[in-house]
């Protein structure tokens, strides 16, 4: 007997994670009791992963214009207009859950996922990033989960030509039980060559390609928004395992069809596969669809149709054609190697009806199972201010250098060469800033023009006041891009929190999205695409709530971009944005002082933007030879990066008056630079025209750091820390 | 000059050749499907890297054994220049063009970076626009780069001038440090007996461009130029 | 005393080397030919004369480093 | 009829995987281990019933793709 007979109980309900409210409003929808398969579909559908039910709300309130944007939010992947007929379509998403389970095949298809989100929609993938969050170096899960999550990511992008140019890893207690991997893809589209999911035409034929459907992940999508218990070790068998062999297949397969004009829609199958991508489609182009499951290429014998619509095997993409081109479509996949077959039709019905061999075994109306899919405003409470710390609270280090060297070897702040050299970053031939500057920056191919790319969030200042990290989010890869010259054009995010069922937790994303909006406003940065992922939480120890913001900017002339390392001694330093010492959640008081205290440092949009334009204003005119953001561990870790990526040291001036050396040195105050030049006169004088703060600093040279009047370090001792941390740490694994 | 790049389901570096010829040769070459059975005449065959058949099974094995791989075969025994890069390099020695193999990398890592060239043979048809001794500096992108011989076949390669690239450091010291993938005797490429087959693990592709990546690789395309 | 251990992928887990493998064969010509699948070997020599602790010691290295037990199964054979 | 395929490097060859899993169990503790290699096992159907022209096949298989003779030596059961 087939389950799809099977009488649903109490059990099945519960065990599908849909509340009693929710199976009454199934039950009005269908106007029936639903079949197994059914109420499987229900199940995803309505998923925290899917519906967005905590989140969408909120979302709604992100801006989202600009006039760069061709497509927002809502799509697989934002547009971005670039010129010339060019447009850059790009997405970040996580795969937090399924990598903490099994770290590489996690991350592996995590990285896999993104990336079809991105050529689904006709663009060839030219870069990716990732944000990766881990456990407490101590913990005993630490090391295997990062050497396994790099050589994941590694290995399918590697393998796919995809150059994985930068990205940001840290690593804090709160996430010993739940990692985070985020994965960001960025293609390259023409403007009039965009693909969306939106299917039409009563009649045409629904088609599957890719690679073959097997029991993977068979309730991935609920379990990837389940919180986490320590049975979670127990789902194992749910672990997809990614081919990409298989996508690289799949990628110039599809770019090669593109290139026709047979494909009317497609929508790759990621989460909650076949349901959500057949019900995408349906939905987006108010039609139905009727699939043959019994046609659904298959890699394991006795599947059942409820696994077919859940199936999260990965390598695999729906689409509709146009009528007759089933034969040219199917020639092109042959030639590839890979599975093609017409599993469907679009029907006039908005129903989605699901056929196996010829019997019916679903028909769900696709418009109430989209829009009744549940949207909660859970209760949400504010996290309390905190004071700005007195700086007098902080006692002055005994030696400077001494404090810098520790910081430059510690888990946040030490070099992350062990990952990127892991990652091809250079393939395709165009990498101009490769990993371990600020932004990195790709030639486009075939033009002058050059595409700055970045990825951060500062979690300690997020918890500290969710509204200001948001912010600062935002600000801070906004300043990255800008600090190598390129003009931000817009983001993508992804939102990483607790228990959303916990108003604090609810209230944290609140301010984020808040601080985000703001921000993203006044930068002119609108979200173009993003993702969330709530309940990474286990056993009530939540994450610190990390918004990841990833950005794009152009540059119009390679030539001129800048990078962070000296380029001779004798050249003038100097700080661009004002210095007040601020530091309260600095990586100084944490990781020195061990002292977790005070607001973060408030972020001054206005500053920010007036100091972003200074800085490709002065970059454009060719009066800046190297250009560093100031974040995590202030100036002098600043200065320190700068001075290691050139080997050229740097004497530097205290003005002792103002503030305090270690506060000068190791406060994080936001919307600042460090650069270089040999024309300061030129810099001064359009410093003062826009009212730019500006400060001297010091010259460039010698082979150490120095401090007029104090302290020295040589380069090689800051070196060695700041090189030796990770590979150290990860020493035989 | 006539060229052809060698395309594989999983190769992906055969734009980054494509560049480099185009630039070295004013002339793009033509790209052949793995399927085909026949070569058009050309002056030099590049096999490019990535990952041949997703480097199952062993790198390389299976695109060996292509139907093209016949083809190539009997234009490298009648003496048509050939470049394999990368998995280029370990097709070459999976179809026994080239002696020994190509293991994964001693630290089992894929490893991405600059890295510095000894030029052991500066009169080769690959190499002869670099002086001898010079050191270059390309990047390596691989997982299975760690070079592979029993010691008869080694000190014949060496003994033979046939040992074109190694693995060394700025001022050309070829040491076990220098050595980033555990590569018997620090060997980066090697060319056949008779002189027309190349391989070597390393990118020059990405290094023809002064404003970023340098430009060291460009001798290794103009040497090509030089020769045919 | 000598052990081998047998790693393979647990039933139902995609195999892509195992697929690739396949295909392979077949376009060399081999027929009849199905679910190939690829597993890994390890043989470890161990200063160890008690089988029974050589084969605890085994299991041990197995679940913490040789198997990846969320995806693979292994067996362990001792072979004197 | 089902066959299993083990390769395995041949004596001198470097196995850096089997050194690095000796080194990682060093590393965790395990003790008395020594020449740690690691091989590939690859099974196949066969749809063939007579073993001898089987085994013929297999090593058919085995010459032309599935092991690199310069570097490894495979041998093949047949399980019935
Ligand atoms: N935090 C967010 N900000 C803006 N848009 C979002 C956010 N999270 C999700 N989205 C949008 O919602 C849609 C669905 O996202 P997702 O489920 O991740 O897509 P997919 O199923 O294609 O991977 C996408 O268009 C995505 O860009
Ligand atoms: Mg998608």
């Amino acid at each position: 007997m087939s389950i799809d007979n099977v009488k649903i109980t109490p059990e099945m309900i519960a065990d599908h994670g849909i509340s009693d409210g929710e199976y009454k409003i199934l039950l009005e929808i269908m106007g029936r009791e639903p079949t197994f398969c059914e109420l499987s579909i229900f199940s995803v559908m309505w998923s925290e992963h899917c519906s967005y039910k905590s989140s969408r709300f909120w979302l709604k309130q992100l801006p989202t214009e600009g006039k760069q944007v061709i497509q927002g939010p809502g799509e697989n992947a934002g547009v971005v207009d670039i010129g010339d007929g060019q447009a850059i379509v790009f997405k970040i998403e996580s795969h937090n859950h399924p990598s903490f389970i099994e770290p590489y095949q996690g991350a592996a298809t995590g990285v896999g996922g993104i990336m079809r989100d991105i050529f689904t929609m006709g663009a060839r993938p030219i870069a990716n990033l990732n944000a990766l969050r881990f456990g407490d170096p101590s913990h005993p899960k630490t090391k295997h989960l990062l050497s396994g999550v790099v050589a994941g990511i590694g290995d399918y992008g590697n393998c796919m030509g995809v150059p994985t140019v930068g990205g940001e890893t840290n690593f804090d207690k709160a996430y010993n039980g739940n990692i985070l991997v985020n994965a960001m893809t960025v293609g390259l589209a023409k403007t009039d060559k965009i693909f969306y999911s939106k299917a039409s035409g009563i009649g045409n034929p629904v088609v599957y390609v890719g690679s073959k459907t097997g029991r993977d992940g068979i309730h991935g999508a609920t379990m990837a928004s389940a919180e986490f218990d320590d049975n979670s070790d127990e789902k194992r068998p749910t672990v997809q395992v990614g081919d990409p062999f298989a996508e690289k297949l799949l990628l110039e397969a599809c770019l090669e069809l593109m290139a026709g004009d047979s494909i009317i829609s497609i929508q790759d199958m990621g989460a909650a596969g076949l349901t959500s991508s057949s019900v995408e489609m349906a939905d987006k182009g108010a039609v139905g669809i009727e699939l043959w499951l019994d046609k659904v290429p298959m890699r394991e014998e006795g599947m059942q149709p409820f696994e077919l619509m859940l199936s999260e095997s990965q390598e695999r993409m729906l689409m509709v054609l146009k009528p007759g081109r089933e034969a040219e479509a199917k020639a092109i996949f042959d030639k590839w190697q890979l599975d093609f077959a017409v599993i469907g039709t679009v029907t006039d019905t908005r129903h989605l009806t699901l056929k196996w061999h010829g019997d019916v075994v679903g028909n769900i109306p696709v418009l109430p199972l989209v829009e009744a899919s549940p949207m909660y405003e859970r209760e949400w409470q504010k996290t309390p201010k905190e004071n700005k710390l007195d700086n007098d609270a902080t006692t002055a280090p005994e030696s400077i250098m001494a404090d810098l060297v520790k910081l430059m070897g510690s888990a946040d702040l030490s070099s992350r060469r062990w990952i990127w050299e892991q990652y091809d970053h250079l393939i395709m031939g165009e990498t101009i800033i490769e990993p371990g500057g600020d932004a990195a920056l790709i030639r486009i191919p075939d033009s002058k023009k050059g595409l700055a790319m970045s990825v951060d969030c500062t979690p300690r200042y997020v918890v500290a006041d969710p509204k200001t990290g948001g912010m600062q989010a935002v600000a801070e890869c906004w300043r990255n891009i800008t600090a190598t010259g390129a003009k931000p054009l817009a983001l993508t995010n992804n939102m990483n929190f607790a228990n959303p069922e916990r108003p604090i937790i609810m209230g944290q994303f609140v301010g984020s999205i808040k601080g985000m909006s703001k921000a993203a406003i006044a930068l002119d940065f609108p979200v173009v695409s993003g993702n969330v992922s709530l309940y990474n939480e286990t056993k009530g120890e939540g994450i610190l709530p990390t918004p990841v913001i990833g950005g794009i900017g152009i540059i119009d002339d390679i030539s001129k971009a800048v990078t962070i390392p000296f380029k001779k001694s004798g050249e003038e330093i100097l700080i661009i944005g004002e210095t007040t010492g601020w530091m309260g959640r600095s990586i100084y008081m944490r990781d020195i002082l061990g002292l977790e205290l005070g607001a973060p440092p408030p972020v001054d949009l206005e500053e920010e933007k007036k100091n972003g334009e200074f800085i490709r204003d002065a970059i454009d005119k060719g009066l800046i030879s190297a250009s560093h953001d100031i974040a995590d561990g202030g100036i002098l870790v600043a200065l320190a990066e700068m001075s290691i990526s050139s080997n050229i040291g740097a004497s530097i001036m205290l003005h002792r008056d103002q503030v305090e050396p270690h506060a000068y040195l190791f406060g994080e105050d936001q919307g600042r630079y460090i650069i270089t030049t040999d024309d300061s006169d030129a810099l001064l004088g359009l410093a003062a025209i826009t009212h730019v703060h500006i400060a001297k600093f010091g010259k460039t040279g010698g082979d150490g750091l120095h401090i007029s009047g104090g302290e020295t370090i040589s380069l090689a001792a800051i070196r060695e820390t700041y090189e030796g941390w990770m590979p150290d740490f990860m020493a035989y694994n | 000059m006539k060229s052809a790049v060698i395309l594989f389901p999983g190769t992906n570096r055969e734009n980054d050749a494509i560049k480099a010829i185009e630039q070295a040769s004013g002339k793009r070459p033509e790209i052949i499907w793995h399927g085909d059975n026949d070569l058009p005449d050309v002056d030099l065959i590049v096999i490019p890297g990535g990952f041949s058949y997703g480097d199952y099974l062993r790198c390389g094995s299976m695109a060996a054994k292509s139907p093209i791989m016949r083809a190539v075969i009997t234009r490298a025994n009648n003496g048509v220049a050939i470049l394999g890069i990368c998995n280029g390099f370990q097709i070459l020695t999976e179809s026994g063009l080239l002696p020994g193999a190509l293991m994964r990398n001693s630290s089992l890592k894929f490893i991405c970076k600059r890295t510095n060239l000894l030029v052991e043979n500066a009169d080769t048809s690959f190499t002869n626009q670099y002086k001898l001794n010079e050191i270059i500096n390309v990047a390596v992108a691989h997982h299975d780069g760690n070079y592979f011989a029993d010691d008869e076949t080694l000190n014949r390669l060496e003994g033979e001038g046939q040992v074109v690239f190694r693995y060394s450091d700025i001022d050309g010291n070829v040491n076990d440090e220098t050595c980033l993938n555990g590569s018997q005797r620090n060997i980066a490429g090697i060319i056949n007996d008779k002189g027309n087959v190349m391989g070597m693990m390393p990118h020059p592709e990405n290094a023809i461009n002064n404003l970023y990546g340098g430009s060291d690789g460009c001798g290794l395309f103009n040497s090509i130029m030089e020769a045919i | 005393m000598k052990a081998k251990v047998n790693i393979t992928l647990k039933n139902g887990v995609l195999d892509p080397q195992g697929k690739a493998i396949e295909h392979a064969l077949l376009s060399l010509g081999f027929t009849g030919i199905d679910n190939v699948r690829q597993g890994k070997v390890i043989e470890i020599e161990l200063d160890e004369d008690n089988a029974e602790k050589a084969q605890a010691d085994i299991k041990n290295m197995c679940e913490k480093l040789l198997a990846n037990t969320v995806i693979e199964n292994y067996d362990i054979e001792l072979l004197g």
